[in-house]
């Protein structure tokens, strides 16, 4: 195994842990604000780490930077649409499923 | 057991599955949704059975035919949609009167 | 892990997504899951080699179709939820028919299924082998443009169809309005900037995809697709406002792809066959067909989630 | 050879036109607006030019075979005409001309600005058109997917056109319905490209053979293309939608558009998959033409309305196309029935085409004149619109299958195959639908000719009454000069229908 194969391992290892804490935290955490939180911060986390993973194997430097690029789109989406489900749940006041808090408090 | 076979066996599975919805639910909105699944359920099965054929290039008839189908079964679902929603605007519901109109004199 | 096992585990995945997408109360939860459905039936579409179709399936049978369903849902809901509709349950016993029902027809196409000729035929040395006189070398491109470009064609104007039936489900009173509703959240900050941003990459995305698709996964309704998502996002972003269904320039744009595909078609005649490309131009003429489809193909999937006049002009 | 002959050699692009004409019609019609009705001074003579040159070919040269693109299949698409595209072509071209022209006073004049039933009317008319002539010349079996999608699109929001809550649930049942066939038909679609690798008709009727998945293909499709056609059980949709549409859309869809998946399955059975054919299957089929005949029939007597009437009547009548089936095949010794049988079915299917729109178009000026079609409000309908009621009269005649009319010959022709294979009770069902027919035909007839006061109606165009008149007319005339479509339905036809399916 080569350093670059070792390099992948490694960050593809850490993209997952962190896609796995972030889907806890989704399955977890009590209301849908700290929901969002997790989700997105931790995925971001996640899939920037698989993408930096997967740069050193693509075949050309085009796709890696086409990589880097899907990462940042990703992160710019996500960003935006958090920002809006927050939004809009503090505007209905939203609940989710049993057990909740009501209210999301100050944002 | 072929990768192919496993999801033609997945189509049938979801054509089956949309099959349910479509007659196992009385609200139409949740009709479509399952007449999209077993629309989608048959184009993997349409896939994997063209796919069958190891070691050559993906025969690329049915890829397009796939695609084809794939934009017939958006245009028919959104008239579907824009249809219900005036049903619902004008009635409230969105269930369809099983009654014939034979009784309607 | 073999490939077999990743195949194996997906198939799971999207049987249970699915089954959710049927089962579950609420009609938002079931939309998610086909959502969820779309994504995970596009890496089943990768997996059997078939890029163009993951990326139509993606674009149109996840996103739009999503979006669709997600934006209908909430009017309907309303609507619904004003007038008090009382809640109908099947019987216990048509729910066990159902079951049966579709349990037998589900085994039954598997047995059909097994009886199918051990080696599928191909037609893909036979495309392969005209695919110098098409001008492309994606063979689904060139399929979906020459091979069978009559099938699209009809298709085109199948998507125009609908179009014209959802406008024409409008009440009267708001015929010549523009489509979909005022929007509430026009000056939302956070979906301004997105809305400034996105779009002008993704018109170059769309535009890339376009052109990639004459000789890579891409063409026009993937790439028309893209551009029907940018246009969204910028109406509701509120950089955009719908236009008027009586505009006349719209009008030429809905036509536009299925028209020259008809006209190159015609003059086809002309020089052998109806919607034949001559080899030397072919790629030219292609190109020129997948642009103004793209164009047509945006503006209709845009319009078509938009949805009917909602008010007066 | 003559320009003339030039006309007609086979390599004439006639096919693909009959379809690009109403196409581009239907483009255009889009930005042309509240102008759409211009394109008919260019569509109907146009598209009725290509028609007679489409029968003009077959007739020197039998059957013409186009390849779409120059690609033969099993890569490309083919288009095929023989005799019987030639004829549902001809009908087609008719039919659409005379509810076009009927339409002009309701769609046509636009003088406030663009309405919505208007602007839409009209593209959905021509792509209706382009798509019924899309499925009687095609050869390839997921083309005709499109064609038929193409149909049921634009079928559903016609029915949708009026915005009544009722039609609008109609329209709904009806695209399920629709939607559902299709989808079956795809599934058999699928495994013949599983088995053969090509979807050609032509090269499936030469290697296909009576394997277990092609049977399942060819069950599915069927059952699929029947619940577009409306055969008894799959019927519930056809009333409510067909009886809630505008008059004109009416008439195209009980006249053209159930025809139109009714063609796909002779084409399946009698070119396609011959061997596939079972003798129960085929009894099956007839079996249930015979349910459709008796029970749409009493449901027409006893319904107030005479859409209703009407539409249930369609019901019925579809009920005769699916005789043939076991008449025309079944047999295994003298089969000279057959080709009769053959033949009397396609004959139901014009004579019906042509009857059922004079009939609906009628209906639709009897409404212009009294607002309404419940049976009591139309008494004495026929001091108000007198042409039109004599054009029902005259379309009656045909669905009752009295002579000279082009329903006799056809109730004729499969009433003696019935009599001839020695299945008399297929005969004893046409000749009880025929007095069936008669009964719920003569209710709103003597009403319609009841003593009542001119004032009360409304006065309706000319146009709108002798439209009717015409088709009626036409469909009595194709009794009485049946020997020129008769001889033009035998080219290009396939060895099942002239010797029974096996």
């Amino acid at each position: 195994m080569n350093a670059l194969a070792i390099f992948t391992t490694v960050f593809l290892i850490a993209g997952l842990f962190f896609f796995i804490a972030g889907t806890i935290g989704l399955l977890r955490f009590p209301d849908l604000h700290s929901r969002l939180h997790a989700l997105t911060k931790a995925d971001n986390i996640g899939l920037g780490l698989v993408a930096v993973a997967l740069m050193p194997q693509a075949p050309s430097i085009f796709l890696a930077v086409k990589l880097g690029l899907i990462w940042l789109f990703v992160l710019l989406a996500s960003a935006a649409v958090s920002q809006l489900t927050a939004r809009s749940a503090l505007g209905h006041r939203a609940q989710l499923g049993s057990g909740e808090t009501n209210d999301p408090g100050p944002v | 057991m072929t990768s192919a076979l496993l999801f033609a066996f997945s189509g049938v599975a979801v054509i089956a599955i949309g099959l349910f919805g479509l007659i196992g639910r009385w609200r139409i909105e949740r009709r479509v949704i399952a007449f999209n699944l077993v629309g989608s359920g048959m184009f993997l099965l349409f896939g994997a059975v063209a796919a069958r054929r190891a070691g050559v290039d993906a025969d690329p008839v049915p890829q397009a035919m796939i695609i084809t189908g794939i934009v017939v079964a958006f245009s028919a679902t959104a008239l579907f949609v824009a249809l219900i929603e005036r049903l619902v605007a004008e009635t409230g519901r969105s269930t369809l009167p099983e009654d014939t109109p034979d009784e309607d004199a | 892990m073999t490939p077999v096992l990743f195949d194996a585990g997906l198939c799971v995945l999207i049987l249970g997504v699915a089954l959710a997408s049927v089962i579950v109360r609420e009609a938002f939860a079931a939309i998610a899951f086909f959502i969820v459905y779309g994504l995970l039936v596009a890496i089943a579409w990768t997996r059997l080699d078939a890029v163009d179709v993951a990326l139509a399936e993606v674009a149109i049978g996840a996103g739009l179709t999503g979006a669709l369903f997600v934006g209908a849902m909430s009017r309907i809901a309303q609507a619904a939820e004003a007038q008090a509709a009382p809640r109908r349950h099947p019987e216990r016993l048509a729910v066990v028919g159902a079951l049966l029902l579709c349990g037998g027809a589900g085994a039954a196409l598997i047995f059909t299924v097994l009886q199918l000729p051990e080696v599928a035929v191909s037609l893909a040395s036979l495309a392969e082998a005209n695919l110098a006189l098409t001008g492309v070398t994606n063979k689904v491109t060139a399929v979906l443009i020459n091979f069978r470009g009559y099938d699209t064609l009809l298709e085109s104007v199948v998507l125009l169809v609908a179009l014209i039936g959802v406008w024409s489900a409008t009440p009267d009173r708001f015929w010549g309005g523009p489509p979909g509703l005022q929007l509430a959240m026009t000056q939302d900050s956070v979906l301004g900037f997105f809305g400034a941003i996105l779009p002008p990459v993704g018109f170059v995305v769309g535009a890339y995809l376009i052109w990639i698709g004459s000789s890579a996964p891409g063409g026009a309704f993937q790439g028309g697709t893209v551009w029907a998502a940018m246009l969204l996002l910028a109406v509701l972003a509120g950089l955009i406002d719908p236009p008027l269904v009586s505009k006349r320039s719209l009008r030429f744009g809905l036509v536009l792809g299925p028209a020259l595909f008809l006209a190159i078609g015609i003059a086809g005649i002309f020089r052998g066959s109806f919607l034949g490309l001559d080899p030397p131009i072919a790629k030219t003429l292609t190109l020129a067909i997948e642009v103004g489809l793209a164009v047509s193909i945006a503006a209709t999937l845009a319009l078509l989630v938009i949805g009917k006049p909602r008010r007066a002009a | 050879m003559t320009w003339a002959t030039g006309l007609l050699a086979p390599d004439q692009p006639w096919a693909p036109l009959l379809v690009a004409t109403p196409l581009a019609a239907a483009l255009a019609a889009v930005p042309f607006g509240r102008r759409a009705p211009l394109l008919l001074v260019a569509l109907t003579p146009f598209s009725g030019a290509l028609a007679v040159l489409a029968i003009a070919q077959v007739w020197s040269h039998g059957e013409i075979v186009y390849h779409v693109g120059g690609w033969p299949p099993p890569l490309g698409i083919t288009l095929r005409i023989d005799g019987l595209s030639a004829v549902f072509i001809a009908t087609t071209a008719l039919v659409a001309t005379g509810v076009a022209l009927f339409s002009l006073p309701k769609y046509g004049r636009q003088s406030k600005g663009e309405t919505r039933a208007a602007f839409a009317f009209w593209p959905l008319l021509f792509a209706m058109w382009a798509g019924l002539n899309a499925v009687f010349v095609s050869n390839d079996l997921f083309n005709l997917y499109v064609a038929l999608e193409l149909l049921t699109l634009t079928a559903v929001a016609l029915v949708a056109l009026d915005g009544k809550p009722k039609t609008i649930a109609a329209a709904i049942r009806y695209l399920l319905f629709a939607l559902t066939g299709s989808l079956a038909y795809l599934l058999g679609v699928i495994f013949l490209y599983g088995v053969f690798g090509s979807l050609d008709i032509s090269a499936l009727a030469i290697s296909a053979s009576p394997h277990a998945v092609v049977l399942a293909a060819g069950v599915v499709m069927t059952t699929g293309l029947l619940a577009k056609t409306a055969l008894f059980p799959l019927h519930g949709w056809l009333p409510p939608a067909h009886s809630g549409a505008p008059a004109p859309a009416s008439a195209m869809l009980s006249a053209l558009v159930v025809k139109a998946s009714f063609f796909i399955i002779l084409r399946l059975w009698f070119t396609a998959l011959p061997m596939a054919a079972s003798a129960a299957f085929l009894q099956l089929l007839a079996s249930l033409g015979a349910v459709a005949i008796v029970f749409g029939s009493v449901l027409a007597l006893r319904q107030n309305k005479l859409k209703l009437i009407v539409a249930y009547s369609t019901v019925a009548q579809l009920g005769y196309l699916f005789l043939m089936f076991p008449l025309a095949g079944g047999g295994n010794e003298m089969q000279s029935w057959a080709a009769s049988a053959w033949t009397g079915g396609v004959f139901q299917a014009l004579a019906h085409a042509t009857a059922k729109a004079a009939m609906f178009l009628a209906v639709g000026a009897m409404i212009e004149a009294a607002g309404e079609d419940r049976l009591d409000r139309l008494t004495g309908i026929a001091h108000g619109v007198p042409v039109a009621v004599f054009a029902f009269g005259l379309a009656s005649l045909s669905l009752m299958g009295l002579p000279p009319s082009g329903g006799f010959i056809a109730k004729y022709l499969l009433l003696t195959s019935a009599l001839a294979s020695g299945q008399w009770w297929w005969a004893a069902v046409m000749i009880a639908g025929g007095l069936l027919a008669a009964a719920y035909l003569f209710r709103p007839l003597s009403r319609a000719l009841a003593e009542a006061d001119p004032k009360l109606f409304t006065p309706v165009p000319r146009l709108q009454q002798f439209i009717p008149l015409a088709l009626a007319a036409l469909s009595v005339l194709l009794g009485i000069f049946s020997a020129q479509p008769y001889a033009l339905l035998q080219i290009g036809r396939v060895p099942g229908a002239s010797e029974g399916l096996p």
